[in-house]
């Protein structure tokens, strides 16, 4: 029982994580139809802009942080839109998928050349410490990960669709002709979409480099299951996303513990597989009507 | 208009003159680089007919040489001879591949692209776990190199004429049939699959063939890999390899008959012009890709093309 | 550009090759993870390399030749590495040095078997020495060799009757694990969960679990570095208790810095430690670090004494000969007397398996501390 | 005479609305149907659904005697049912004659006469009389994308009658053409209705177009169909008029 709750809490801890690069995955193809192969990478990144900030500049650590979300803002946000997505976008979908690839390994090699191919310590914002749970073991860092990821989650729900710009935004998402006609400005809807997903990202960074280390291709597997994540949750729906982060992160530590760890990763790739083809929109998402 | 007409010829047998010659010029290492270039052009060649000419997307061809590497490997090493190895292989890729498109018929663009990544990940976890067969993570050492009508190709020389074959026997036979009636429906299917189902092509079919005819030539390529490289193991067939034969079709040319000549070129060639930058040359590989995709839509063959004005591009 | 390299080497090497025994340097190839997942590994082999030439020619070379040292990259991939050694072996080398991972040796192996040319790897997998190849040489002792004296300990020192294993599913963490199994089986103790994980895997809670559930004597964990880290934090924060062992890696200064205090407590065998007590290593580990402001680790070591060990068996055999080099290094002893660099005597045997004193060691502290010296297994030479 | 192409019935339901509400008619060998009605009365679901592409609710569609309710649109193509879409589908990347092969080489032969047999499967006379009959001949090895927008309607509608159907259907063909080529349009047609014996079913929003050239017109609105008859005997139906101007 202890161990069930154990995985469970694990699962949901890291889920978190995927949840939120799977909530910005799916942002951006909801309002940009932008497949980005390196949000992986983008989660990598972040913490070594903090990095630098801390060893080279000597910053204190809020402060890098702040470096840290500021560059992601510019560079994985403005940047990414404005020199790989809007020339590439007119195209179709594909040249998009095939730019990210690149800028996956752009972002991976550069920080291994410039930074260090080695993982790094990443300092944590929380005490260390753990709670006992009816038999489960939590660190007060995965309590943090998974309040922090939660509570933004949760804010990101509600200014989505409480507040006059996140609607702005939903509706851009939605049908951006019908939200040109009503008077709204599209293209900066979809520029604040790139910057939210660059702050998603950083988030994400940030709460799982303490435990995980911070290293150049720790985007490879987590860019991987952030994918399978939107999609088996639906990724033209943000909450499906979100559900399927956290589904993702529990089905992958039961199958370790109880299926086979051999095939870990095969077993969420079944999932994804099968939930394309017999459910192509998701465990949660919202059916597109085929257009023909 | 008539030198235009010449040029293509002419840069074909120059081409030809040179990959026959070249390799006397070249010791072990130049050799070995121009028997993987024409191997992972072979490859790409099949990715292209898929992606570029019947517009699916696989990022799953690397698993599909790993399929052929697989079937030569474990064959000749048991003592048959690698043509036997190429038969199964080759089958193997067609209805591995064929039963691979089947998730196209559902799924289109990026869908397909996440589908056919987790179908290459599957595969790699077979070869690695299914040790059994495979020889797992320890792989198949002494993979023999064939002989061919009685001559032995042990020599590094003599061996990349024998790649050179298959690659120039692949291309012959890629190219009657992309101006088979079957090319062209693979370009309707690309250009416009509803228009394409409208007109009586069964796109269905088509679909499916696109799948098996190019992810075959991929395990074909994996064939000729195996006697090149002597050794296999799982990991040069996991995702990575599928990542950088679709970056190659791209940057020589996605569609472009000779685009993967190049784009394997580009690929194979890069980090030894890059040399300086020791390993920095991923940086600027990955740099190229995004300007090529970004400029020039049509890869390099594209420039090519644009320069010699008045030439038709390279349609069924 | 490509072409025009090519040519000039071709030229070169028309030139040198009928007279290699005229020339005044000695050329040595290192084909070496230099980027990929090896980059660390393979960096701190080629920086040792690199002040170990430099050491060697400042003192007048090899027989008076000085040693043309070229680096050649394997970005870490088999196929690569392959290349690379193509490359290196148009070079006409006196004596390959490298690769280090195992996937890597297994590939080009056969290349310099067939040039007939000595090469020495920081490959541990039980498999290269196996098949024959009167070339190969290691530079550290195999999983093969390490695997028994680690099974000792944790009969003896633990005391241990059943233990759960986890490993890295590569060659390097099947090749260890098999050899593992093997040696527990020996010894009557039990394998009571077989736990495999992957290259770049974050998560280990279910590892975690997974040994717990089985209650082990001891755990054996068989992870590359930030792997062992994770791994070792997860642990902590479970409350794992079982004693942890590990091989080298798990020991590893890198672990030790990432895991930070979870790491206190692991216990296990290390081939070559930085931390070794003996003089010798600690005079490299200070020179090396006041060079590159970073402690070597074992690795380190390994390029270090492989330069070295050229050196000492081409005096020995008084020339460049390769097939005579080859033949000398087979069933020899290298003392720290003949040749300090050597840094730890260490023996080759009929396969070109090394044989040396290794160590039991404990982090304590955030530090890695040798508790105890096991003698060598002893070559067996026909 | 029994009716070439009958339609019973038929009715497609999106959610909670009826697109298409048990719609029937039929139509004889050589006739030239139009259906209109304004926008959203459900021509093009119907078409969808009769052709293909949609899966209809209820209903059956029967072409020369034989049910062809849900079959899928290539298989229609090779029965001899041609069809155009409302917005241009060519395959622009493609040389206007490779157009005009990709429409015709799937309705003879077999898929191994297609891999091994003469790449134009053919096809090269008939190519050539649709080019000049579409006086498009200049343009044979141009791609298809660089023709003006009148030329690629001809060269959609060409591609229709590549395999020389008996019954097509064209959603507005007369969308977006000029005044000029509009006459030009409907003289290919007609010919091609005379000379090739073949059957249309046209939807169009230019009524003069439609009454130029149809035998017999139905009329739709919300899914149904309104009214049915000849040319001016619709036009001067108030149901029509008020479905028209009410909508």
């Amino acid at each position: 029982m202890g161990n069930v709750l154990q995985l469970l809490l694990a699962g949901l801890a890291t889920g978190a994580i995927y949840a939120l690069a799977a909530a910005g995955f799916a942002l951006l193809w909801q309002t940009a139809r932008t497949i980005n192969f390196a949000q992986g990478e983008f989660v990598m990144l972040p913490a070594f802009f903090v990095l630098a900030g801390t060893e080279w500049l000597g910053l204190p650590l809020g402060l890098a942080i702040l470096l840290a979300l500021v560059l992601a803002l510019l560079v994985l946000g403005l940047l990414f839109k404005r020199a790989i997505v809007d020339p590439l976008l007119p195209q179709g979908v594909l040249p998009v998928v095939i730019a990210t690839i690149a800028v996956g390994i752009l972002l991976k090699e550069s920080v291994k050349e410039f930074y260090s191919a080695e993982a790094q310590p990443f300092p944590s914002l929380v005490a260390g410490g753990t709670l006992h749970l009816a038999g489960a073991v939590l660190s007060l860092q995965d309590i943090a990960v998974l309040l922090v990821a939660g509570l933004a989650i949760l804010a990101m729900q509600l200014f989505l669709t409480r507040t006059r710009l996140g609607r702005m935004m939903q509706a851009t998402a939605q049908n951006p002709e019908v939200a040109l006609v009503l008077g709204i400005p599209t293209r900066r809807m979809v520029l604040y979409t790139f910057l939210l997903n660059a702050a998603l990202v950083t988030l994400a960074s940030i709460l799982i480099s303490p435990v995980y280390l911070a290293k150049f291709d720790n985007g490879e597997t987590l860019g991987l299951i952030a994918f399978i994540a939107a999609i088996v949750g639906g990724f033209n729906q943000i909450r499906g996303a979100i559900a399927g982060g956290f589904l993702v992160g529990v089905v992958d530590n039961f199958g370790a513990a109880y299926l086979s760890s051999d095939y870990r990763t095969g077993i969420l790739l079944l999932l994804l597989i099968a939930v394309i083809l017999l459910r192509p929109h998701g465990l949660w998402g919202r059916a597109e009507e085929r257009t023909v | 208009m008539s030198a235009g007409r010449l040029a293509g010829p002419a840069i074909g047998l120059a081409v030809t003159i040179l990959l026959l010659l070249l390799p006397l010029t070249l010791r072990g290492y130049g050799i070995y680089l121009m028997s993987l270039w024409a191997v992972l052009t072979i490859a790409a060649m099949g990715l292209n007919l898929t992606l570029g000419y019947a517009g699916q997307v696989s990022l799953a061809q690397g698993a599909f040489v790993g399929i052929g590497a697989y079937a030569a490997a474990l064959l000749t090493t048991a003592g048959w001879p690698l043509a036997l190895g190429m038969a199964v292989g080759v089958g193997l890729g067609l209805i591995v591949g064929w039963l691979l498109g089947y998730p196209a018929l559902r799924v289109q663009h990026h869908y397909l692209a996440f589908v056919t990544l987790g179908a290459n990940t599957l595969l790699f976890l077979v070869f690695r776990n299914e040790d059994w067969l495979t020889g797992g993570v320890y792989g198949i050492p002494g993979i023999p190199r064939p002989r061919i009508f009685g001559l032995a190709t042990d020599d590094p020389l003599v061996f990349y004429y024998f790649c050179l074959a298959m690659l120039l026997l692949v291309t012959l036979a890629l190219g009657l049939l992309l101006r088979s009636p079957w090319g062209r429906a693979f370009e309707a299917l690309r250009e416009n699959p509803v228009r394409a189902e409208s007109l009586g092509i069964d796109t269905r079919r088509y679909t499916l063939l696109a799948f098996a005819i190019g992810s075959a030539v991929g395990s074909l390529a994996g064939t000729v890999y195996a006697p090149l490289v002597q050794y296999i193991d799982p990991y040069p067939f996991a995702l990575g390899m599928s990542l950088n034969l679709l970056l190659m079709v791209v940057v020589g040319g996605s569609g472009r008959f000779f685009g993967p000549w190049l784009g394997a070129a580009i690929a194979v060639l890069l980090p030894e012009w890059l040399r300086f930058s020791e390993g920095l040359y991923l940086v600027f590989y990955a740099l190229l890709v995004i300007l090529v995709l970004v400029f020039l839509p049509g890869g390099l063959m594209g420039i090519a093309e644009r320069l010699r004005l008045g030439r038709r591009p390279v349609a069924g | 550009m490509r072409r025009r390299e090519l040519l000039s080497a071709i030229a070169l090497l028309a030139l040198a090759a009928p007279s290699l025994q005229a020339a005044e340097t000695v050329r040595i190839a290192d084909v070496i993870e230099l980027s990929g997942n090896g980059a660390t590994v393979g960096n701190m082999w080629k920086n040792a390399v690199e002040m170990a030439v430099e050491e060697i020619n400042a003192a007048g070379g090899i027989l008076g030749r000085s040693i043309e040292i070229t680096h050649f990259d394997t970005q870490s991939n088999p196929g690569v590495s392959r290349a690379a050694v193509q490359k290196a072996l148009d070079l006409d080398p006196y004596v390959v040095l490298g690769p280090i991972y195992s996937s890597s040796t297994k590939v080009n192996m056969q290349l310099t078997r067939q040039a007939g040319v000595p090469q020495i790897v920081g490959s541990e997998a039980s498999v290269i020495t196996e098949m024959g190849n009167p070339f190969i040489f290691r530079t550290s002792l195999s999983q093969a060799a390490s695997m028994p004296k680690l099974a000792n300990y944790i009969r003896d020192g633990i005391g241990a009757k059943s233990v759960a294993v986890l490993w890295v599913n590569n060659d390097f963490g099947r090749g260890g694990r098999d050899a593992f199994v093997a040696e527990m089986e020996k010894r009557g103790i039990k394998v009571v969960a077989d736990i495999s994980s992957e290259v770049g895997q974050s998560d280990f809670a279910a590892d975690v679990v997974k040994i717990k559930q089985a209650a082990p004597d001891a755990a054996f964990v068989y992870l590359h570095e930030e792997e062992s880290a994770r791994f070792l934090r997860e642990a902590r924060k479970q409350g794992l208790d079982v004693p942890l062992i590990g091989e080298t890696t798990l020991l590893n200064q890198k672990v030790i810095e990432l895991a930070g205090e979870a790491a206190n407590g692991v216990r296990g065998h290390v081939g070559l430690s930085a931390d070794a007590p003996l003089p010798s290593i600690a005079a490299f580990r200070d020179k090396f670090v006041a060079r590159y402001d970073t402690t070597p680790d074992h690795n380190a070591i390994k390029g270090y004494l492989a330069v070295y060990t050229v050196k000492e068996i081409t005096e020995r055999i008084g020339g460049f000969d390769r097939k005579a080099f080859a033949d000398a290094l087979h069933c020899t002893t290298i003392t720290l007397e003949q040749e300090p660099g050597i840094l730890i005597e260490t023996s080759w045997d009929d396969k070109g398996d090394v044989d040396r004193v290794s160590f039991l060691a404990e982090v304590v502290d955030g530090k890695q501390k040798i508790v105890d010296t096991l003698p060598p297994l002893g070559v067996t030479c026909n | 005479m029994s009716a070439l192409f009958e339609v019973e019935g038929l009715s497609r339901r999106f959610g909670g609305i009826l697109a298409v509400d048990s719609v029937s008619f039929s139509l004889a060998e050589g006739e030239i149907l139009g259906i209109i009605g304004p926008n959203g009365s459900g021509k093009s679901t119907l078409f969808n659904c009769i052709l293909g592409q949609l899966r209809p609710t209820a209903g059956r569609v029967r072409f020369a005697g034989r049910d062809i309710t849900g079959m899928r649109p290539s298989a229609l193509a090779r029965l001899g049912i041609g069809r155009t879409f409302q917005l241009l589908q060519i395959f622009p990347g493609l040389e206007v004659r490779a157009n005009l092969l990709a429409a015709g080489q799937e309705h003879r032969g077999s898929m191994a006469g297609r891999l091994f047999g003469p790449p134009d499967a053919g096809l090269a006379e008939e190519v050539e009389r649709m080019l000049a009959f579409f006086r498009l001949a200049h343009l044979a090895r141009e791609p298809a994308g660089s023709l003006s927008y009148g030329q690629q309607k001809l060269l959609d509608i060409a591609m229709a009658f590549m395999a020389g159907p008996r019954l097509v259907f064209l959603d507005e063909p007369a969308g977006g053409v000029n005044p000029g080529m509009l006459a030009e349009l409907g003289e290919r047609l007609r010919l091609l209705n005379r000379e090739r014996g073949a059957s249309f079913v046209l939807i169009e929003h230019n009524i003069e177009f439609v009454m130029g050239l149809c035998s017999r017109v139905l009329v739709m609105a919300e899914g149904r169909i309104i009214a049915e008859g000849a040319p001016e005997a619709v036009r001067a139906d108030p149901e029509v008029i008020e479905a028209y101007l009410g909508g």
